[in-house]
């Protein structure tokens, strides 16, 4: 039985520890901020485990209850409340273990920043507002959390605030959040129309509701009123989970410090989406239209955002693109209907990509904030632990043979394979190749950093940072970017080059700045780190990377069994008989070692070993190829580089466009016309006209008369000579 | 008849005789007196509006009783606007002496003249044939064209009071032709048989026509409504202000009773033919005064625009035409004297020596000399844009729920929109006082009666406009 | 249930009043004294107001704590007061929100100070008082009264074009309002025709009147309210007087004058002329949503604080006026049945509360920046989180607030409205949900603007972070707007009987 | 025997003839003081006339007053003349515009 006091106690004791560190972070200090939070998501995970074992082991119910009703408007009953079954219980524990560990990992990672309690209130308010967002039971709630997080990552991408790069990230990241959320409310208004409210139970039994209903939204054209709800729904999910067109913040957001890329932008705030959709596969489920819709759309992320992995050198940014592309993986489970399948990719995800972030953040801790894979190289013999648990991550993310990876990646794209509905065979060549280029890319990033000559001797790019002075709306690229490259990879390279350095330049200085003048000199030095001597980070780091590679390596055969085949998700997930993909597959189920010889004979496995073959050969055996295949295919290098040139048309449409439409709209519309002609014109016209008629008043004693006699005859004419 | 005659005749002109009485005495007190004891002609005025109010509220009556063959009324309404004509004559004498003083003005004739104009008014107040409105009028009008003139130093004065004679006597002329004209067809000059009369020759009877539309402009130019009103700016600006000050207060009170004797009494079977001609004016009054007033830079001037404005008003509640409209009309008129007399008492406490203070400028950062003048002056103009919580709001409610009410709206809705062009000129009044700085450092030397009248005044627009029913169910009262 | 037996309305309207009577008497010499005198008569007012919102009674529709009394019997008008559920909070609201101003001026304004404050003072009684009027005429005179101590506030205490800003203020507010006086006028007549003369409200609302005397009288008091709110496009008085308007007065414009406009539609418009409402609703809500949308784009390229937080405000009413007459399109379109109008309306109310302690505190902000750097200027900032963090929490959450994030009264309204306009069309709930994004990026534009980033000049470094009065007034502001937030169940319990009635009242053709 | 209508018709005329000799005559004042004395008597012309068609005294009364009246107003008119005079040292209509708009 789970008591709601668990619960809550689950939910606040992230959010006190994060009050009291936010609020008297001065007080308790930088020892007090790191223990109260950690303490207050270490209690969290405790209990999370706990409910997840009433849950699997002793069997207790669901639960489904409200803690106190937000408000009641018209009968609809708008609640807060919790519902805890496997699903969210698997998510609790995920979210608050990854949580917990890169809690542990900041105490190292920020610990000579200012804004340390600051850094520690805002990871743990984040875990609470996840908390919130998974174990909500109904739609405001998860709108709520949904926000919330959405603040904190705001939040923390600009943490570094006096970097223009960091606040110009954190607005278009949170711009393009509210493009999401602004479908999202409109799905949950359909869902409270048509459902009359927005408790999950209710709506999934009144669904059928929904399904009756069609509505017009362009005249004449009727859409499935479940279609729009749907859509509607998912477009909220890409933005959260970053899908194409909405990606564009994921890449930007690393410019947040590596802890939160770990948490928040690999783990587990991006997979919110996933979680959602999965959550409403009840509603999913009954339009196929939208299903295909989510198919396509994550199909075209996992592929298309893996091959932008392929040329860029900044490592936090590589491993961005990978979780870009590993969403995209997952979303296209969703849109086959294996939404065991995403919530399992998502849950192996989530560790293995946790660590590789983590990994890369004790690379930049080892290389003193360097961020240039380029200026990297070798460091496997300094850095042998970090190196380890990162080659883990990898071969998890490149789905390994038995690894979790493996299994999540594999089922997933069996799943895809299987599936019949619109879009399913791109779908499934999407992530076929997928698998190639990720497998390239993630090769690419250990050789580059790892193995290889020890390039960090030689000095670093210089360059300075223009402030993105875009408007906001803008999913705007760097300004550096903007101005077109030659086709000469060298200069690409050069300017991507000088990007990273810049990046990681600005990384020191707003800690130099941060410390004030007097810290301030010692970093003097700051953006040419000259000779250094990469080191071992300490225990506080590389424990968390040791915690995150044992469920990296692991967790995958452990529970495919019960969670994609078995009843884990049973009353959770919804899936009708005729997309039920995953139901097939289980059909030739007979245990994880099974699945491992069954897949050695299927291409994906080959694909990814070719992957990180081809990696070797060009980065360990050749160095040299890159560069001229790089010239060689120019263009597609420079679409790559340039991130199909997402940023700068929404720079130029969006952010200029609705800044040109509103200084039309105000000096036009209403300085000129409003005020200018009907406010201040009128004014203008009497005025004008008291000085005509003023002059009626001439001082002419025969005019006055005269006045007189015209009044006299006008009245005369008019009543008497009618 | 006969009974009432020989009983009430003297009594209920009382009071008119004995202010003539009071004229001749102070007129002959007066010719003894050298500059020094002029305050004891002063004094004698005060005593004698004193004794008038004594005698009016004394012989009092309840209802309507006539005298001298029913050449004279007395009734309830009568008796009110006389008792506050005497107020407000008081009032502009006390606002006036020290600006008479300081410019030589302060001889016997201004109150002996100021006396016989109130006794035109009172004689119209009172007047119950043609003739005796004709008397009346005519007392009053000479009074006040000599009082114009009064500043014999002024050029500007007797120009003014030049073309204030001229037009006046063409209005007298227009307003006499006009009552021949009715009594040829009527065959009468006492108002309450005109009344019958008009009904039996029948109410569209184009002689009756003809002679009202010349009664009209008579009428108009008393008031000083469009396009009779080419004298008010001229006489307001040129006229010595105390003149301007006395001009602006009692006689308004005479044309609005000119008004109701004759186009509500004597004519009231004409309603709609002089309900027509009455909005071409007012709505031409309102115009004309709203949008010129905005361009005048001198007070007085804008006052005099202002005025016509507020005409147009009273007008609207005798245009209507009903009993609502009556009361309407003459409470607009007692509210508008009260905020007119302040105005221009506001002028009187500004002027010193040598400085009128009749510029708009003058009063620059009032607020910063005399706080609780400017406030008084703010009221006032708040009131007389018509803003509540003052007692100008009610005035002009009040009309225009008369004009509503005879289904008029689109003319209720044409005024307020006007008084919104109004509202402009009198903010930037307030706006001068309060948000501008001073542009001297003189400050007000004006004497304690004045200021304490001119506060009492003040006070009494806010006050008024909190409990408008004091003055409210007065006017419905006399004006059953 | 009301207990209380002594006239707290007649208390609430007039003790401000009088307290503004005693500074102006007190004058600038003993300023000292005149400034615990305003607190404490504010301080006291909002006491009693929650006096109010303790002792109602939730259950009715009915006004409650009526005192009536005979004013003028000329024109049968009586001096009645009374609440409901929309008056109530708004009363609240305004008796919340004075004692905030004259904390925020308390050192801030050395020019006139007692008049400065008896302005305000005056002011608050008089807003009472309208919120509180059940006689039109009491109603109209409050109403028009009103704008004389903001007219001084604006011109005395603004900024270089007050003068401009005032007049316009005045005229364009006094324009839109006599046209209502001329309707009710009508009204009243018509009642003196149906036997009882009577200015009551109730009785207008009860008034039978035909579908073309209903039009124009909608019309008038459209212009009334619309400029009032103010709506689309009628609302170009509001930027100019907010940006040269004092802090205090900004404040007051914004939190609780603009609601006088909603509430109006609510008391007079919808229950008064249904029938045109049912007519005319087209007319305002498509302004209301030209409002949202074009507004939102007009304000994110202001470089003027107050200019780009008046016209968010614009905007946010736009909600208000959306939300209030939803009713008729939901009729419309789900053949007669009139679920999600009371959730508009809700949504409505809401909005307006939360609108009033979110813009209220956008203004005190800047008027916190603009005390100290004396710019309003976005680009005279930069990086003031460096100098400021404690201003610069306060700034980004109420920038959040205003963006509508949940847990912030800023979402409940926005939320409401949205669902409920969803019923209605899909496109009215598609470009309302545009502030979703326009909001958040002309307010946080601004914050990353003027609070983030490295510190852009020497006044921005010279900044010292928030003093206790500020703290007080920032953090007071902050508990209310996250309160509302976390828990609105409250307001809306309160405001239930009288938006059902609302509904089934208008839902009730005249014809 | 004349009728009414020819004495109307005079008085008519020479009200008008003063009426336009009023806002003609742009010369002098004094001839604006006699316009109006003619159109007193423009007036006193139809009240006599009517007083005898109807056999009423009133009209003929009113006559003397307006005569007395008259002449009080010719008194105060030159008077205020005089005054201006003094002033301008001129009694030319068209100078009679210091004040205007």
């Amino acid at each position: 039985m789970i008591s709601q006091s668990v619960l809550l106690t689950i939910v606040l004791a992230p959010l006190l520890a994060a009050i009291l560190a936010g609020i008297a972070g001065k007080v308790i200090g930088r020892a007090g901020a790191h223990t109260v939070t950690i303490a207050g998501v270490g209690i969290a995970f405790g209990l999370s485990a706990y409910v997840l074992k009433l849950l699997l082991v002793d069997g207790a119910p669901i639960v489904n209850q409200t803690v106190y009703t937000w408000l009641v408007s018209d009968g609809i009953r708008m609640e807060v409340g919790f519902l805890v079954d496997n699903l969210s219980a698997m998510m609790m524990t995920v979210v608050t273990f990854v949580s917990l560990c890169v809690h542990v990992y900041t105490i190292g990672y920020m610990k000579d920043d200012p804004g340390y309690q600051r850094f520690f209130a805002y990871i743990s308010l984040f875990t609470f507002s996840m908390l919130m967002l998974v174990m909500s039971n109904n739609f405001m709630q998860l709108f709520f959390g949904w926000e919330a997080v959405g603040v904190v990552s705001y939040l923390l991408i600009g943490f570094w605030y006096t970097r223009p790069s960091a606040i110009f990230a954190n607005l278009k990241a949170f711009l393009v959040n509210r493009v999401g959320d602004f479908g999202f409310v409109l799905g949950i208004a359909g869902v409270a129309y048509y459902t009359g409210s927005l408790d999950y139970a209710t709506v999934f039994n009144a669904r059928d509701a929904i399904v009756a209903n069609t509505m017009t939204i362009f005249p004449g054209v009727e859409w499935q009123a479940i279609t729009v709800v749907c859509i509607c729904l998912f477009v909220g999910a890409m933005g959260k989970s970053a899908q194409v067109p909405l990606h564009v913040w994921l890449p930007d957001s690393m410019e947040g410090p590596t802890p939160i890329s770990a948490l928040i932008h690999a783990a587990t705030m991006v997979t919110a989406g996933i979680f959602m959709v999965a959550r409403m596969s009840p509603l999913f489920e009954l339009s196929e239209t939208a299903l295909s819709f989510v198919l396509v759309i994550g199909a075209t992320t996992a592929f298309f955002m893996g091959l932008l992995g392929l040329v860029n050198n900044d490592i936090k940014r590589v491993v961005a693109y990978s979780t870009l592309s590993q969403l995209g993986y997952m979303t296209v489970a969703l849109g086959v209907s294996a939404y065991a399948g995403a919530l399992f990719h998502l849950m192996t995800h989530a560790f293995f990509k946790a660590l590789l972030f983590l990994a890369a953040g004790s690379v930049i801790i080892g290389m003193h904030h360097e961020q240039d894979m380029r200026k990297m190289g070798g460091l496997k013999k300094y850095m042998p632990i970090t190196y380890w648990t990162s080659a883990i991550g990898t071969l998890a993310l490149i789905g390994f043979p038995g690894t979790s990876g493996f299994f999540s990646k594999d089922a997933l794209i069996e799943a895809v394979h299987a599936s019949h509905i619109p879009g399913a065979t791109y779908a499934y060549w999407c992530v076929f190749l997928g698998v190639f280029i990720t497998a390239f890319y993630s090769f690419r990033l250990v050789f580059m950093t790892f193995h290889g000559p020890e390039r960090f001797r030689e000095g670093a790019a210089h360059g300075s940072h223009d402030d993105h002075a875009a408007p906001p709306a803008a999913a705007a690229g760097h300004g550096h970017d903007a101005h077109g490259h030659g086709a000469v990879v060298a200069h690409a390279g050069a300017h991507d080059d000088h990007h990273a350095a810049v990046g990681h330049g600005h990384d020191d200085h707003a800690k130099a700045g941060d410390h004030g003048a007097a810290h301030g000199t010692g970093h003097d030095d700051h953006g040419h780190h000259g000779p250094v001597e990469p080191h071992e980070s300490p225990w506080v780091v590389t424990l968390p990377l040791i915690l995150l590679a044992i469920p990296s390596l692991f967790i995958g055969a452990v529970t495919i069994g019960p969670m994609l085949f078995g009843d884990y998700f049973n009353g959770v997930l919804f899936v009708s008989e005729e997309h039920n993909v995953l139901g097939h597959i289980g059909e030739e189920w007979h245990g994880p070692f099974q699945f491992i010889v069954h897949a050695m004979m299927q291409p994906p496995v080959y694909l990814a070993f070719a992957g990180w073959a081809l990696a070797w050969f060009l980065y360990v055996k050749r160095p040299d190829l890159p560069a001229v295949i790089a010239g060689k295919f120019s263009v597609l290098y420079n679409l790559f580089a340039k991130k199909f040139y997402f940023d700068e048309i929404y720079q130029a449409v969006f952010a200029k466009g609705s800044v040109g439409l509103g200084t039309a709209l105000w000096r036009v519309g209403d300085v000129a016309i409003i005020d200018g002609a009907a406010v201040n014109g009128s004014a203008r016209a009497v005025g004008w006209l008291s000085g005509v008629m003023r002059r009626l008043q001439s001082g002419y004693l025969y005019h006055y008369a005269f006045a007189m006699i015209i009044g006299l005859s006008v009245l005369l004419a008019w009543y008497v000579l009618r | 008849m006969e009974a009432v005659v020989t009983n009430f005749g003297m009594q209920a002109a009382a009071a008119e005789i004995f202010l003539l009485t009071a004229i001749c005495v102070i007129l002959l007190v007066d010719v003894f007196l050298d500059d020094s004891k002029r305050w004891l002609t002063y004094g004698l005025t005060m005593v004698t509006l004193a004794g008038c109010a004594f005698v009016t509220w004394h012989y009092s009556v309840d209802s309507r009783v006539t005298a001298f063959d029913g050449m004279f009324i007395a009734d309830p309404m009568g008796d009110v606007l006389k008792l506050f004509t005497y107020g407000t004559v008081a009032v502009s004498l006390l606002y006036s002496r020290e600006y008479l003083q300081r410019h030589g003005l302060f001889r016997g004739e201004f109150f002996i003249l100021a006396l016989v104009a109130m006794l035109g008014v009172m004689v119209m107040v009172s007047a119950g044939s043609l003739l005796t409105v004709y008397l009346g009028v005519e007392l009053l009008s000479l009074s006040l064209y000599a009082m114009v003139a009064f500043d014999r130093d002024s050029g500007v004065a007797a120009e003014s009071a030049m073309k204030y004679f001229v037009l006046g006597a063409i209005a007298s002329g227009c307003l006499l032709y006009g009552f021949s004209i009715l009594y040829g067809v009527a065959g009468t000059l006492q108002l309450d048989e005109l009344a019958v009369a008009v009904r039996e020759v029948g109410a569209g009877n184009l002689g009756l026509i003809f002679g009202l539309t010349f009664v009209i402009v008579g009428i108009a130019f008393k008031f000083g409504a469009v396009p009779f009103h080419m004298w008010v700016p001229d006489v307001y600006h040129g006229a010595p202000t105390p003149v301007t000050l006395f001009i602006g207060s009692a006689p308004k009170i005479a044309s609005f009773v000119l008004a109701i004797r004759v186009l509500a009494e004597g004519l009231d079977a004409m309603v709609a033919s002089w309900q027509h001609m009455l909005i071409a004016i007012a709505v031409a009054s309102m115009i004309v005064g709203n949008v010129v007033a905005i361009a005048q830079t001198n007070l007085k001037r804008m006052l005099a625009y202002s005025t016509i404005s507020h005409v147009g008003f009273i007008l609207l509640g005798i245009l209507a035409g009903t009993t609502d409209g009556y009361r309407a009309s003459m409470f607009y008129t007692l509210t508008y004297v009260i905020m007119s007399v302040g105005s221009f008492g506001m002028i009187l406490l500004l002027s010193r020596e040598g400085f009128e203070g009749d510029q708009l400028e003058d009063f620059k950062g009032l607020a910063r000399k005399s706080p609780w003048f400017a406030a008084v002056m703010m009221m006032l103009m708040f009131s007389t844009a018509g803003v509540p919580p003052f007692v100008g709001f009610w005035a002009k409610l009040a009309v225009l729920g008369a004009v509503v009410n005879v289904g008029l709206s689109w003319l209720a809705a044409v005024s307020v929109l006007l008084s919104v062009v109004a509202a402009y000129y009198y903010l930037r009044i307030i706006k001068l006082m309060y948000f501008d700085e001073p542009s001297d450092t003189y400050s007000i030397e004006a004497g304690g009666t004045l200021r304490a009248v001119l506060s009492a005044n003040g006070v009494a627009v806010l006050a008024l406009g909190i409990f408008p029913s004091v003055l409210l169910d007065l006017c419905a009262r006399v004006l059953p | 249930m009301s207990t209380i037996t002594w006239p707290i309305l007649s208390v609430l309207m007039w003790l401000p009043i009088a307290g503004g009577v005693a500074m102006i008497l007190l004058g600038d010499k003993s300023i000292a004294l005149g400034r615990w005198v305003a607190l404490i008569t504010t301080a006291v007012t909002f006491g009693i107001s929650t006096l109010l919102w303790t002792n109602f009674d939730t259950t009715t529709a009915a006004m409650q704590f009526v005192e009536e009394r005979t004013w003028i019997p000329f024109f049968n008008s009586y001096y009645a007061l009374g609440v409901d559920g929309f008056a109530m909070p708004l009363i609240v609201l305004t008796a919340f929100i004075t004692p905030l101003v004259v904390i925020a001026g308390w050192s801030v304004i050395d020019k006139r100070p007692a008049q400065y404050y008896a302005a305000f003072l005056i002011l608050e009684g008089l807003m009472i008082g309208v919120f509180s009027a059940l006689d039109a005429l009491l109603f109209y005179v409050l109403w028009e009264a009103m704008l004389i101590p903001m007219f001084i506030i604006i011109g005395i205490w603004g900024g270089p074009r007050r003068v401009y800003a005032t007049i316009k203020f005045f005229l364009y507010t006094f324009l839109g309002s006599v046209l209502m006086l001329v309707s009710l006028i009508y009204m009243y007549l018509q009642t003196c025709d149906a036997g009882q003369c009577s200015y009551a409200i109730a009785e207008f609302q009860r008034l039978p009147l035909g579908l073309n005397e209903q039009l124009f009288i909608f019309v008038a008091f459209l212009a009334a309210f619309a400029v009032k709110v103010p709506m689309w496009p009628v609302h170009t008085w509001l930027p100019d007087a907010h940006v040269e308007a004092p802090t205090g007065g900004s404040v007051i414009l914004a939190a609780i004058m603009l609601k006088m406009g909603g509430y109006g539609f609510l008391r007079f418009s919808l229950p008064i002329t249904p029938d045109a409402s049912d007519t005319l609703d087209w007319l305002v809500i498509s302004l209301s949503l030209i409002g949202v949308v074009y507004i939102g784009f007009v304000a994110l390229v202001q470089n003027d604080m107050k200019k780009l937080i008046a016209y968010s405000s614009i905007a946010h009413m736009g909600f208000v006026t959306l939300g209030s007459f939803l009713t008729f399109e939901l009729m419309r379109v789900n053949s007669g049945d009139t679920t999600g109008a009371a959730m508009g309306i809700d949504g409505a109310m809401v909005q307006m509360i939360s609108h009033g302690l979110i813009s209220g505190a956008m203004f005190f902000c800047v008027g916190v920046l603009y005390d100290r750097v004396h710019s309003r200027e976005i680009s005279a900032y930069g990086g003031v989180v460096n100098t400021m963090p404690i201003f610069a929490a306060f700034m980004v959450l109420f920038g959040m607030a205003n963006s509508g994030l949940p847990a912030t009264s800023g979402f409940v309204g926005e939320f409401l409205v949205i669902l409920a306009s969803f019923r209605a069309d899909f496109w009215y709930a598609f470009l309302a949900g545009l502030t979703l994004i326009l909001g958040a990026a002309y307010t946080l534009w601004l914050v990353k603007r003027v609070v983030f980033g490295p510190v852009a000049n020497h006044h921005v470094a010279e900044l010292t972070d928030v003093n206790g009065r500020e703290l007080l007034v920032l953090g007071v502001l902050a508990l209310a707007v996250l309160g509302l937030g976390l828990w609105p169940a409250p307001l809306l319990d309160v405001m239930r009987p009288t938006v059902e009635n609302l509904v089934q009242q208008i839902t009730v053709s005249k014809l | 025997m004349i009728s009414l209508n020819f004495v109307l018709m005079l008085a008519g005329i020479l009200f008008a003839l003063s009426v336009a000799g009023i806002f003609l005559n742009r010369k002098n004042v004094i001839l604006l003081l006699m316009c109006i004395e003619l159109m007193l008597l423009a007036v006193n012309f139809n009240f006599i006339a009517f007083a005898r068609q109807l056999g009423d005294l009133g009209g003929q009364v009113f006559v003397f007053f307006i005569l007395t009246v008259a002449a009080a107003e010719s008194a105060i008119g030159l008077a205020i003349l005089v005054v201006l005079f003094r002033e301008r040292k001129s009694i030319n209509v068209e100078q009679l515009d210091t004040m205007k708009g």
